[in-house]
């Protein structure tokens, strides 16, 4: 007699194509996954915790380690929570001087999405070709605040710096140079018979299950969920630029991808505008600031806000529950990555092991603010 | 204003004394609610509402060591329709077990299991309710306000209740 | 007849120390080639500040030598042991029969590319072996995954090399490449064409070039490896020594079936009779045309001109020994360029494409070339 | 150890074979596809072509750790993970080298909290720690070149004891 049964697999947290520490358990027959069980917390840092125990502009660098790939967004996202909650109005330079960094961000998120997602399927060059036009990206943000990747961008109330006119000069070339070379990554992919073949119909996701699960961003688009919040709930004047949202009912591995090459140009023409509307606008602190440095948030008051942005992951949102002390009494970090994670279990459900690097890599995870 | 003001006041008129609070801070809009229509009132909220809350952003808790009852589970609702939010809160005690939610979204699935994970909240009828972020020997729940935060001190503190596990275990042999 | 035995040595040595050397030195080629492809430099430092790292196989191979060699203890060690000494001494016994020149050969065997084929096929043993024995579950899909994979392209693979054959009416290797030096084919004049299989064979040229990369394990169908699937496939258990020995065997595999591919199809050692110059030209034209003329006008010239010189030279030239490197260098440069440059298929469309496309394509392409052969010849 | 580690006394012949062997290991320190955290990004970068870490022999990214040589601790350990990074280190074969790339992994960092371990050298020995949150590719280049400085010192001469 033949005994027929499971193999269980546990990928990770050691595996190339977990983009971090993640870990599946997968209970496969043959290569078809049966069953699936994703184990996170291998990088649970205490994040919340420690907001809890620092004041509002000391826990400003800790946002930056949680989606490490798109710093400024997490900061804009707890800065203007706590604007929210301290009822700042932040001045109109100030504003658009974070729509050009965030827009900056979310092609660089991008471009890293787009990198190890092709090196997961094998396609290793696409990988450097697309660091290479993120270096660009870092090297401005260097210019901007000095720092590569963790750059702690905003302040509460407004931006640290101007833009220096060296900024703007090579900001406008990069906007001129990108839109080929998403040509040129599209040449290599888009019409590529074999990753087609690896992506289209595969890891299916229905627009029902996308809401039912939470799922936001361009995985969410990639659903038919049609839904930005920079569009629909803007904040930080993005009501003033005009783009498209790309959005792909598909729901599969393709669509997402689809979705991400047209965020990325998309990103780059909002750019183009910010800048154009940074002309003639004042102002890089909130009116109540002092001049030199910025005002420190004594006392915050009593109350409860929740903000939530577009990341380029999905809704990034901070609940901040404060007692009127000088540090929040409980931070929540809306993390994207965490609950379109979660939805994975039933995306590659019925498909074969391959299928499950192309589906983590489709929904664009990171670690950082999964496990917090 | 006035139309946001609406979900408020639908729920007010709806479920009548079992909204125990209403209010609106910056913009957005809270109701409070008792934990026995928890799972009645967010169903409400997502099928029959005017605005039909039906993407749930967030569910998380919060600790008030200082009050009885001590939990707070505030859950952060959206629509898809019109992409207006509202949040529900409600209050449960230390050794109460709140009615799960993800019947309903199953998003709230890996979020109650964080808010158990991390602050010790049990739900009722969850599928899965087990440690999300922590190792499964981890002691304690970190983000309780008597938890200390320093490595150090944690570790300290997982002893003593490790040593006071231990007890407990001998004591019931014994 | 000991003189011929010890010419047999000598050949074997000049044959073993010229693949290996060949291995070696393919190791760099492509770390440099794809560094190359992906605007980077590649090794530099090793050998020298200037030396382009051209001793780093050497640092390599060295390193892997002397590292700690560990048999897990769940493993099967004789079978874990046994399997990458069998896939190497596989891929370098293949080369007995490899006609790299006349009279250059270490034994002309009458059935040679049966000899090579029957051969290379033990390799799925050691592949299958080295999966199973390291105890480790992605070992073990990784030797399934090969298993099935090789068997099955195994079979167009024999068909094409048949439909090849069935030009040469040989199998014998030597016999193979002296019939491509124009004493069968009349059809076609040779200052048109060279009388080489492949330009009366192009479909079966081109399944059996699909179905090198699939039995070397080479991208878009490296699935036994699969490293972003599979960590490392079957080696995943394998270090210092041992793993180097897959490694070289990889890399012998890519230079065999080059080989193979050369002399059934692209004439062996056989120096082209043609103005090759023409069709040299005929892709920078086209490159010229596609990209507008006048923008690459001078690239273009400047390309042409080089390529026409060169040829006009190397076209006198008729040392066999050099054709046949070139031929081989040329297979070896696309196998890399391929694999830094495409995706990895999935297994289910890996076995679709051999079982749906390759194997009638294959099945029709004897057909048709037995019409051909029965009516023309 | 490695296969020829420990094993010779101290003489003429050890000491040549020294050289030839330090300088195969300083130019192929193969790194393992080991991301933990922000610095792992920087690692990719190092990896790519601005910085291009193949350039010292050090760009085979092996995903296996049985191939590697070098585990690049980049990124915070937590006490969940710590006990996977000393499997890990395990199962690398001798001889074998660490890089405790960026604060976290030097001494926890930023993170002093109940679930992050403080520092990697409570579970691994570290040879070269690279300060930095995240350290530049720049910077992991040094460390690179500091830890080829380090190598080039070591001998298989049986050690005393």
């Amino acid at each position: 007699m033949v005994k027929v049964r499971e193999l269980t697999l546990n990928m990770g947290p050691h595996h190339p194509a977990t983009h971090g520490v993640l870990r599946i358990i997968l209970l496969l027959n043959g290569e078809t996954i049966e069953d699936s069980k994703p184990v996170i917390g291998y990088l649970h840092r205490g994040i919340e915790k420690i907001a809890e125990n620092l004041s509002y502009h000391q826990f400003m660098p800790y946002t930056d380690r949680l989606d490490y790939l798109a710093a400024p967004s997490n900061n804009l996202g707890y800065v203007l929570a706590v604007e929210k909650l301290a009822g700042l109005e932040i001045p109109k330079r100030a504003q658009y001087i974070r729509i050009i960094i965030t827009e900056l961000t979310r092609i660089a998120s991008h471009l890293v999405w787009i990198g190890t997602h092709a090196l997961d399927l094998a396609a290793m060059t696409v990988f450097l070709y697309c660091f290479r036009e993120r270096e660009m990206i870092l090297d401005l943000f260097e210019m901007y605040c000095g720092a590569r990747l963790t750059t702690n961008t905003f302040r509460i109330g407004g931006v640290p710096y101007d833009l220096k006119d060296d900024f703007i000069k090579k900001t406008l070339e990069f906007t001129d140079y990108f839109p080929p070379c998403v040509d040129d990554y599209e040449k290599l992919l888009t019409k590529n018979r074999i990753w087609m073949k690896r992506t289209k119909e595969v890891g299916f996701l229905s627009r029902e299950d996308a809401i039912n699960y939470g799922v936001s961003g361009p995985t969410a688009r990639g659903s038919g969920l049609d839904w930005d919040i920079r569009r629909d709930s803007p904040y930080s004047s993005y009501d003033e630029m005009k783009f498209h949202v790309p959005v792909y009912p598909e729901g599969d591995v393709y669509a997402r991808y689809l979705v991400r090459m047209e965020e990325m140009r998309q990103a780059n023409e909002i750019v183009k505008q910010a800048i154009k509307a940074l002309e003639g606008s004042e102002g890089l602190l909130a009116e109540n600031a002092p001049k030199k440095g910025l005002k420190k948030i004594k006392k915050a008051p009593e109350g409860e806000v929740y903000h939530a942005i577009e990341a380029p992951k999905g809704e990034l949102g901070f609940y901040i529950h404060s007692k009127g002390d000088s540090n929040p009494y409980r931070l929540k970090i809306r993390a994207p990555s965490f609950v379109n994670l979660s939805s994975i279990s039933t995306m590659i459900k019925g498909n074969l092991i391959a299928d499950v690097v192309a589906v983590i890599g489709s929904i664009d995870i990171v670690l950082g603010e999964i496990d917090r | 204003m006035n139309n946001e003001k609406n979900v408020l006041d639908e729920l007010k008129g709806k479920f009548g004394e079992d909204i125990t609070e209403t209010s609106e801070f910056a913009g957005d809009l809270t109701a409070a609610v008792r934990p026995s229509k928890w799972v009645e009132i967010l169903n409400f909220l997502k099928i029959e509402s005017k605005d039909k809350y039906d993407y749930m952003s967030d569910l998380c808790g919060v600790d008030h060591n200082d009050r009885n009852p001590r939990f707070d589970v505030v859950v952060h609702l959206m629509s898809t329709g019109n992409f207006k939010r509202v949040r529900i809160k409600t209050q449960v005690e230390e050794d109460e077990e709140l009615d799960t939610l993800s019947e309903i979204w199953k998003t709230a699935n890996w979020h109650e299991r964080e808010a158990f994970d991390l602050l010790g909240i049990r739900f009722k009828d969850h599928p899965n309710l087990e440690r999300i972020l922590l190792p499964d020997d981890f002691l304690g729940h970190p983000l309780r306000k008597d938890y200390p935060l320093k490595a150090e001190e944690s570790a300290k503190k997982q002893e003593e209740l490790r040593a006071a596990l231990k007890g407990e275990k001998v004591e019931a042999d014994g | 007849m000991y003189l011929a035995i010890f010419i047999t040595f000598v050949k074997i040595f000049i044959i073993f120390s010229g693949v290996m050397l060949t291995v070696a030195y393919l190791s760099l080629f492509e770390r440099k080639w794809a560094g190359r492809i992906q605007v980077r430099y590649g090794p530099m430092r090793c050998g020298g500040l200037w030396g382009h790292g051209w001793l780093q196989p050497f640092a390599d191979g060295l390193k892997l030598f002397i590292k700690e060699d560990i048999i897990p203890d769940e493993a099967d060690a004789p079978l874990f042991v046994l399997s990458p000494i069998i896939i190497l001494t596989i891929a370098i016994v293949t080369f007995t029969v490899v006609p790299f020149a006349p009279g250059f050969i270490v034994s002309d065997l009458n059935i040679g590319i049966l000899f090579i084929l029957s051969i290379s096929s033990l390799g799925i043993y050691g592949i299958v072996m080295a999966g199973w024995s390291s105890n480790n579950k992605y070992s073990l899909l990784g030797g399934l995954r090969s298993a099935a994979q090789m068997l099955s392209y195994e079979i167009p693979l024999g068909l094409a090399v048949i439909s090849g054959l069935m030009f040469a009416g040989s199998l014998s290797m030597v016999d193979i490449t002296t019939v491509q030096s124009g004493s069968l084919f009349r059809i076609i004049p040779e200052w048109l064409l060279p009388r080489w299989i492949v330009f009366y064979q192009p479909v079966a040229f081109f399944i059996f070039l699909v179905c090198m990369l699939a039995e070397t394990n080479r991208l878009p169908f490296d699935l036994p490896e699969a490293e972003t699937e599979l960590v490392a496939g079957f080696h995943v258990e394998y270090s210092g020594m041992k793993f180097s020995m897959f490694f070289m065997a990889e890399y012998a595999n890519m230079i065999l079936v080059s080989s193979v591919a050369v002399t059934l199809f692209l004439g062996g050692w056989n120096s082209p009779t043609f103005p090759l110059w023409l069709l040299m030209s005929l892709p920078v034209l086209l490159y010229a045309l596609y990209k507008g003329i006048w923008r690459k006008f001078f690239t273009v010239v400047f390309l042409l001109g080089t390529g026409i010189l060169l040829l006009e030279i190397f076209q006198d030239i008729r040392i066999p020994i050099f054709w046949f490197v070139i031929k081989v260098i040329i297979f070896l440069f696309w196998f890399i360029w391929v694999r830094w440059t495409y995706p990895r298929y999935r297994y289910d469309q890996l076995m679709h494409i051999c079982w749906y496309w390759l194997l009638p394509l294959a099945l029709i392409n004897i057909i048709v070339t037995g019409f051909i052969k029965f009516l023309f010849m | 150890m490695g296969l020829i580690e420990n094993k010779y006394p101290d003489n003429i012949i050890t000491t040549s074979v020294d050289g030839l062997v330090n300088w195969a290991r300083k130019y192929s320190l193969w790194p393992m596809t080991f991301g933990l955290a922000c610095c792992a990004i920087e690692m990719m970068a190092s990896a790519a072509s601005r910085f291009d870490i193949d350039r010292f022999g050090a760009g085979v990214f092996r995903a296996s750790p049985r191939q590697s040589d070098l585990l690049i601790v980049s990124g915070t350990i937590t006490n969940k993970m710590a006990p996977v990074v000393k499997r890990l280190y395990d199962q690398i074969p001798e001889p074998k080298w660490v890089i405790a790339m960026g604060n976290c992994a030097i001494s926890g960092g930023p993170f002093d909290t109940y679930a992050v371990l403080q520092g990697a050298d409570k579970i691994i020995p570290v040879d070269i720690y690279l300060p930095g949150c995240a350290p530049n590719p720049e910077a992991l280049l040094h460390a690179l070149m500091t830890l080829q400085k380090k190598i080039e010192k070591d001998t298989i001469k049986k050690k005393i004891g």
